[in-house]
């Protein structure tokens, strides 16, 4: 697998998505988790992501070995992007190849969420208004990405 | 016991890049992550909105209250995580 | 949206992916059907996909518009291809892009599931000993593609 | 009446790709999707091991079994279908 799992520089989906296939796999799914451009209403211009990197790639690891623990016939590929990102840009991936799609699509969306549960990194909301560290579990009904 | 922390995102905004705790040991040389948590809190009273959402992690790996804390370990303390 | 649902051109899952998104949404999922190397244990060297054409395409638009009143904040771009794939080559890519990563991993679900289930689409599985249109209830625990 | 059918995949290889289907007027000028379907596994019998399992298509829409087909009306024979 190439480079490492959390990076600043950008993803590219399809690349990520291409070194997940095996020739012997018929279905693959895709999370590509992007900056939007608003959050609860308010105007978002920007995200910065920050990272306890040497954790957070050891994180990473560690959610593909469960992962692959949980669904063997699966090849995962993950990625965080790091840095200041603008509306659009990709800030997550998680890339998923099996067999059959069944499976594909439980280690994918299981991917997004253990990397969402488990993996040490932070965002910083940039509006019009100045910044906002976002706290997960404040009632956030439209928080600022995935 | 003094240990070094490493804090990150919001905590780092308010306090730093790293603070220094000194906690009671439970045994001489070593303390709880738990013992830990409760110096920082008391020390640091801007963190106490965080509280027990704290996530500590001990050489780079997330850890309980009870884990222990030696000299030379790498302890961080951790909001809530934001990822994705 | 860019060109028929149904087409034997090659599909290019990133730029389907990109036009599903719009500025508001946060998560992307993509489902990417292709053809495998083997099928129930047989060498598998290519897929011949067929189509119903003009059904085909309609069909295809019937469960856009379907699954856009089962989920409203989803944007969906599916694409279907035909002819002679080999193995790794791309026969069908479903774009799901919306606000949240639930609703848009379970749309893209839906869409390929609809697709499965409704689109006058067939497939000739073609190996060392010759070919054998697949046939979808026939009990092969190990089918050729997705 | 009689109906050209157009047939798809393995109907195909097996039938052409048009087969004509003479089948009994439910009243003057239309039959069912029914009546065609018993009248084309009658006439063609290599096609029977599909069956029920013949999708029937009228205007390039799915039909049911009480479907009415008229004279220019476009209908197909489809085996189940297997795309993705």
């Amino acid at each position: 697998m190439s480079g490492p799992r959390v990076t600043r520089s950008p993803l590219d989906p399809a690349v990520l998505l291409g070194e997940a296939r095996r020739d012997g796999d018929g279905g693959l799914t895709l999370f590509v988790g992007v900056v939007r451009d608003n959050a609860d209403g308010r105007a978002v211009e920007a995200m910065e992501y920050e990272a306890y990197e040497p954790m957070a790639e050891k994180e990473m690891e560690r959610i593909e070995a469960d992962l692959s623990g949980r669904f063997p016939a699966v090849r995962l590929v993950m990625r965080h992007r790091i840095g200041r990102l603008t509306v659009g840009e990709v800030a997550v991936v998680v890339a998923a190849s099996g067999p059959h799609r069944e499976e594909a699509f439980a280690a994918c969306r299981a991917g997004i969420e253990e990397i969402k549960a488990r993996v040490p990194v932070w965002k910083r909301e940039w509006g019009p208004d100045g910044s906002v560290w976002v706290d997960p579990l404040q009632p956030r009904p439209n928080p600022g990405s995935c | 016991m003094r240990v070094e922390i490493l804090l990150f995102a919001s905590l780092r905004d308010e306090l730093g890049g790293t603070c220094a705790v000194e906690a009671p040991e439970s045994r001489p040389g070593e303390t709880t992550v738990g013992a830990l948590r409760e110096a920082f809190l008391a020390s640091c009273p801007s963190a106490s909105r965080l509280g027990k959402r704290i996530l500590v992690a001990v050489n780079e790996k997330f850890a309980r209250e009870d884990d222990l804390v030696r000299p030379g370990d790498t302890v961080a303390f951790l909001p809530p995580v934001a990822g994705g």
